[in-house]
């Protein structure tokens, strides 16, 4: 069929993928997500990795503007040194998108996954199984903007639910984090034996409470509620006795392909909305063991809403290879 | 030390055996780190690539057991290889090329932590991952394997001392043994008090750093492989946070007893200390911020009475 | 004939395009003490460092008992049983180990001393090594804390323990006082006369009589001469160093002029009789004395080093009490220290930035350093006192033991000074040279004070109007540079008058 | 250097000035603290504690404009002032009380990391943060002090060199003039090569060794400022990277030219070639864990001609 310009001829379109942070599995699945949807679409894709140096991401989008790329992706990053830089780039003509990075501009859509949503449904999650009187332990470093989010579900949470009381607030970005917050999780624990939840809404965090929940032959009487998912979180989820409960995830493949698909619709010119949200999935220990579900892969077959998100969307436009 | 009895007091359930041995494990995988360190600190050196080293063989065990599917003893001999191979080469880099130590073994961090990413393309490393060909990895964590981070000895309590600690004693007082005790240890602190004078007795001086290098690169891939025994993952991690508390655990090492240089059993205080302090804070609340800045107090201020009061007694000294 | 324990033929070394060994031959047989005499910068310590394994020759052949021998480092001499004590002192001790661990370090590199070291055992076998030495040092001290002569009997001790094939000794008794050379020539005498060949390396005159079997001569690193016909010929073997015979010009003692540094009853040491003395404008006096006499009191007090424990000092008439070594410099009082290799050479620099490092603000133009004129300053400085190097901007680690001392001396005589205190000036200085500087000293003696601390009288007689001898802290003994007494001087210095 | 022909050839757009300033932008705060680090390996000590300075000196800037709602020039001179503080107290605890000093400035860094964490309770500072005692926080980053980050001066082509390269450049040429061509400086060499016989020339040693310090912490603050200027908020996470990444660049500039030893012309090449060598490894697409291995091989590759080959040269050398 016919597509619109300028993907009648892919080839000479190139988009840039402009990245704040890149070290870690959902960060990784991202970019595979991206690439895929860029092949699928025939694109030439760059990739520029600032690496946690805010500055230097802002300095890449000058970098992306000098190259002449046609579209950009901003992936991550902070609002004060991304917004002016975003405004440069689309004052240059360039059509850009920005992911789960609040730029403030009307010309850029922001494409999310709801760290809100994320808390709130492995909140409920926890109240479904365990009534609304519990003791929770809760993990978390504030600062990073997706935690921050992720936070404020839980003091909404905490507001509604007066039976639920929060013993202990702890964390450590530590390397390597599950290892560090493995020992914290044990002092807390020691220290606060009526703790039976853990709000632990990063997986690297579960991954530490989980293995200080195991040291301590506590796996009956704890349980975790946490948020993202990767291939050796399912195996832990899975393990015999673990107290890992449920955990609420957006596919981060997915995510990467919607931001592709975002700017395509920008460039095309279809306007793709100024919010486009990924929306997130519960996932329970019991449906993985029910589904024998071992990697993301399986995951997603068994799981057609975390494998394809029904958003941005266009018939010209040519979803990924499954 | 008056901070357990600080913390035994402030926080119940601080002071009894669990809580001992929480403290022990959870500095143990820094602690074998920090003795590395400090063999390489003994002979004037340093060795600024343990935590990449750590978190290589972190990936590198991880791999082995998924992806090639190799049983526990493979993965553990694979990587105490490798340990003592990177050790070589740093060795090699300082006394062969005569590149500064740091130098050396920072560009070997750099090197380590690229190459670890690279077999994954970046990918952490667990069981069912898929490969680049498409399939998925079999593999897995075997039980032997998981029982070297996991398994419990029993002492006093059942299922008391878990394995990592027992390690971590161990190679402390290995270490501390062959430092303190033996020729060897001897004349790597002669090495690191003035190499040329050990050179011109006929020590082989080359040889010895070599052999501290090689020391710290096993001891840092022991502690790897504990780590990935414990977390049964192969994570991405740069292991900076490894390398800065072992550090700081071998220097604290310098003051206890007063010894101002660098010794196998002031290293395990530094570490125990420093684990004393983190787990009583986090027992007691206190928000993670907190517990640097406590880390940094404590440091500076033991630190000005010990050097402050030893460069007092022996005024005269170098300087 | 003796049995031949090293032969050696036709030795070159050059460094750079600077040949500093041109063809040596030598043989050095058992039980003989073979001295090695040579200008500063002849080569000597460079063909002690290809003879222990540090340096490999560029050409030549050597055997050691009759074998091949060619060592690739200092493990492999040790083990074919030579044995070396090195010129810079610094090389032969650990300054963070114990004085027993120090003493048994070569010991405990070798296999034979088991793999575990007890301390008892050690404690016992390093005060065996330290009795035939007759050291009388706290086994358990840290040689950080020991004076440079304590380290330098240290280092000797360790090497005469075991009876080596080949003992090379070089300048060992540059920091050693007069006492302590004599034990030291005790233990020499009995390794001789167990078979032991020894080279020895000396500036001093005193022990090349003592001991020499045999001289060779070294001038720019070609043997210059050979003596072995008892007597010795000493005067012959300095022409042949120095290609130039050394006039022994007699001191004319100038006549001071106004007193510049004046010393009233200052206590040197608990108990002693305090001291006073007044030094001159012009006039230059050497001080000498034992171990313990209280020349390193004196001299540091002098140079703010030290508090004033009591009594007073003047210089120009104005009360001078230095608190510490600025004050010192400020009032004009500079001073050379002694040991070089600690306290004054900065080995990352190259000659003219040593020399010129106390006046650097007389560098500055502007905000910025001359290094024109640092070159200038030096380069007159390395005229006037003979310093054997390739150019101004040769790194000091480069130079010869006693060329480094030249520099730490021309230091402190580029800017006039009111009083100048010279501590062990001629540490490794060959003779030659010595009188050079003694000469260059006394010719810019106007205006200033100066005092030389030595503890070879010999240097002493070399270059002062007045000697004073200090014995535990008191002045035993002071006279005029004419027509001295010998024998008083050393019966006071020892305490005997 | 062959490196930027190589990347000139293989990227397209890699050759221009704008690419050059992006180079130099990217490493500019780097290389500041760099410039830092150096003065304090002259003197032959080290300061572990600059990337925490820098990260206080962004929060403090932060919280003065934001929370205390001061003008730009009262956050920038109360940061100057904390980095010569913390120099001042690094260099006391060194000289007076004799700690070693990465054992003082590790410490330092400890504290600090937790100090500026604790005015806000480990959050990040920016505009309507609400404050502890529950009204927000209503002061601004003036556009004054962001023109500190963000204004570019025209060259050539407009718009075209950030203040903060500005300063970089500044600074580098005053501490290469200081440190090679006063007086000042070249006492600080012989510091770090001789302290002893440096004190008996007269020279203050213990001075000259806390203004090193000082000068490095406030180089360090000046990179917190500048760093804090581009972000526009006072973010906690920022500057984690800091320490290695200076401390690598200081000792690469031990090679440059041949030097073997610290200076400043060194250290900023050492920064801008791990500066190019980055650039030209995203503009050839390189995943990001191919950088860490590349910046780790050609460090060990090239320091091991430099080294080795001087070491050849001056064979006799200090060795
Ligand atoms: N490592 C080196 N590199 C360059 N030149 C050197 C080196 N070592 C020695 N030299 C040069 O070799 C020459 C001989 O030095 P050597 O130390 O052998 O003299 P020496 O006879 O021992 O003098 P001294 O009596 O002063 O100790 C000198 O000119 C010196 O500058
Ligand atoms: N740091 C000190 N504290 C107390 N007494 C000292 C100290 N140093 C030296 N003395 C005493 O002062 C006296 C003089 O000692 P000093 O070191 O001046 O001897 P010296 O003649 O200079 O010896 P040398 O020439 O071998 O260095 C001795 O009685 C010594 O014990
Ligand atoms: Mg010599
Ligand atoms: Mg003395």
């Amino acid at each position: 069929e016919e597509r619109p310009a300028p993907f009648d001829a892919p080839e000479d379109v190139t988009i840039a993928l402009i990245r704040y942070i890149s070290t870690g599995d959902f960060f990784q699945a991202y970019l595979s997500g991206v690439e895929a949807q860029a092949a699928a679409l025939g694109v030439n894709l760059r990739v520029l990795d600032s690496r946690q140096d805010a500055a230097l991401q802002a300095d890449m989008v000058d970098q992306a503007i000098a190259l002449g790329v046609d579209g950009i992706i901003i992936q991550h990053g902070l609002p004060e040194s991304m917004k002016d830089a975003a405004q440069r780039a689309v004052e240059a003509g360039i059509d850009v998108v920005a992911f789960d990075v609040e730029v403030d501009n009307p010309a850029i859509p922001q494409v999310e996954q709801s760290d809100y949503l994320l808390g709130e449904l492995a909140l409920e999650q926890a109240l479904a199984d365990n009534g609304d009187r519990f003791t929770a332990g809760y993990v978390y470093v504030p600062g990073i903007a997706p935690l921050d989010r992720r936070n404020a579900a839980w003091e909404d949470f905490k507001d509604a639910h007066p039976g639920v009381t929060e013993a202990a607030v702890f964390g450590t970005l530590d390397n390597p984090i599950a290892n560090s917050v493995a020992n914290q999780a044990r002092a807390v624990i020691q220290a606060n034996p009526m703790i039976n939840i853990f709000f632990a809404p990063y997986n690297e965090f579960a991954a530490g409470v989980k293995i200080a929940v195991d040291e301590m032959g506590l796996g009956e009487d704890i349980a975790i509620y946490s948020a993202d998912i990767s291939t050796s979180d399912i195996a832990a989820m899975r393990e015999p006795g673990s107290p890992w409960a449920a955990t609420v995830a957006t596919n981060p493949t997915v995510v990467g392909e919607v931001s592709v698909r975002t700017l395509a619709l920008l460039m095309a010119g279809e306007a793709p909305g100024q919010q486009v949200i990924v929306p997130p999935t519960l996932i329970t220990q019991d449906f993985l063991n029910d589904n024998a579900i071992t990697n993301m892969e399986t995951l997603s077959e068994n799981m057609p809403q975390f494998s394809h998100a029904e958003v941005a969307l266009a018939d010209w436009l040519p979803l990924p290879e499954r | 030390m008056a901070l357990v009895v600080y913390f035994s007091l402030a926080a119940s359930g601080f002071a009894n055996p669990r809580s001992a041995v929480f403290v022990l494990q959870s500095v143990a995988i820094t602690g074998i780190l920090a003795l590395g360190v400090t063999t390489t600190l003994v002979v004037g050196g340093f060795d600024l690539s343990i935590g990449a080293v750590a978190t290589t063989s972190l990936m590198l065990a991880a791999y082995c057991m998924v992806v090639l599917e190799q049983p526990a003893y493979v993965a553990v001999a694979v990587c105490l290889l490798m340990g003592a191979f990177i050790g070589l080469i740093n060795g090699l880099l300082i006394v062969k090329f005569r590149i500064p130590d740091l130098l050396a073994t920072l560009g070997m961090m750099f090197l380590l932590i690229g190459l670890q990413r690279i077999p994954t393309q970046g990918n952490s490393i667990a069981t069912g991952m898929s490969l680049a060909d498409g399939s998925t990895a079999e593999g897995t964590f075997s039980a032997a394997f998981l029982w070297l981070g996991r398994h419990r000895f029993d002492l006093i309590l059942e299922r008391l001392i878990p394995v990592p600690v027992v390690v971590f004693v161990l190679i402390a007082v290995a270490i501390w043994l062959f430092l303190g005790f033996t020729r060897h240890g001897r004349l790597m602190y002669a090495i690191g008090s003035n190499e040329r004078a050990t050179a011109l007795v006929g020590a082989p001086v080359e040889r010895y750093k070599i052999a501290a290098y090689m020391i710290s690169g096993v001891t840092a891939s022991i502690g790897g492989i504990l780590l990935a025994a414990r977390l049964g993952r192969g994570d991405i991690a740069s292991g900076n946070n490894l390398l800065l508390d072992s550090v700081a655990a071998a220097l604290i090492g310098f003051a206890v007893l007063g010894a101002a240089r660098p010794n196998a059993f002031g290293t395990a205080m530094g570490a125990l200390f420093v684990g004393i302090l983190l787990q009583g804070m986090t027992m007691m609340n206190a928000p993670y911020y907190t517990q640097d800045f406590v880390k940094g107090a404590v440091l500076v201020v033991a630190l000005m009475f010990t050097f402050y009061l030893s460069s007092r007694r022996g005024q005269s000294g170098r300087h | 004939m003796q049995a031949s324990v090293l032969d050696i033929q036709g030795i070159h070394k050059s460094f750079g395009n600077n040949q500093v060994l041109r063809g040596i031959d030598m043989r050095i047989n058992a039980g003989e003490v073979v001295v090695l005499m040579g200008a500063n910068g002849a080569g000597k310590s460079t063909l002690v460092k290809v003879l222990s394994g540090y340096h490999a020759a560029d050409h030549g052949q050597m055997q050691l008992a009759g074998k091949p021998y060619s060592p690739r480092d200092a493990r492999e001499a040790i083990h074919q049983g030579v044995v070396t004590v090195h010129q810079s002192i610094d090389d032969g001790v650990i300054p963070d180990l114990d004085v027993a661990n120090n003493l048994m370090l070569d010991r405990l590199t070798s296999g034979a001393h088991g793999l575990w070291v007890s301390a008892k055992k050690l404690r016992q076998q390093a005060s065996e090594v330290a009795d035939a030495m007759g050291l009388d040092i706290d086994l358990n001290a840290r040689v950080a804390d020991l004076s440079v002569a304590d380290r330098q009997m240290i280092s000797i001790a360790r090497a005469m323990a075991h009876a080596p094939r080949l003992l090379i000794l070089d300048e060992p008794t540059s920091s050693l006082s007069a006492t302590e050379a004599e034990r030291l020539f005790t233990v020499i005498d009995r390794l001789r006369a167990q078979g032991v060949a020894i080279v020895y390396i000396s500036h001093r005159m005193s022990d090349i009589r003592r001991l020499a079997d045999r001289i060779i001569c070294l001038r720019d690193g070609q043997i210059s001469g050979v003596f072995d016909q008892a007597p010795l010929d000493l005067t012959a073997a300095v022409h042949a160093m120095l290609g130039q015979a050394i006039n022994n010009a007699d001191i004319e003692p100038a006549t001071p002029g106004a007193p510049i540094l004046t010393l009233h009853n200052v206590e040197l040491a608990k108990g002693a009789a305090p001291v006073s003395l007044s030094v001159g404008d012009g006039e230059v006096v050497a001080f000498t004395g034992l171990l313990g006499s209280g020349m390193s009191a004196l001299v540091e007090t002098l140079f703010g080093l030290r508090p004033l424990s009591s009594g007073t000092m003047q210089v120009d008439g104005q009360p001078y009490a230095p608190g510490n070594v600025r004050e010192a410099l400020a009032r004009g009082v500079f001073m050379s220290v002694k040991d070089r290799a600690t306290n004054g050479v900065i080995g990352d620099f190259n000659i003219a930035d040593n020399m010129t490092l106390p006046f650097l603000k007389a560098f500055t133009r502007g905000a910025f350093l001359s290094a024109r004129q640092q070159r200038a300053s030096t380069e007159q400085m390395i005229a006037q006192l003979g310093i054997v190097c390739q150019s101004h901007a040769d790194s000091i680690g480069t130079l010869s033991g006693g060329n480094q001392q030249k520099v730490m001396i021309g230091r402190w005589l580029q800017s006039p000074s009111r009083v100048l205190l010279l501590d062990e000036p001629f540490q490794g200085v060959d003779i030659g040279a010595r009188q050079d500087i003694g000469r260059h000293i006394r010719a810019t003696a106007k205006g200033r004070a100066t005092l030389v601390f030595v503890s070879e009288l010999d240097e002493a007689i070399e270059i002062a109007d007045r000697i004073i001898v200090l014995h535990e802290g008191a002045i035993a003994g002071e006279q005029s540079n004419r027509d001295i007494d010998l024998n008083a001087l050393v019966a006071q210095a020892s305490g005997k008058a």
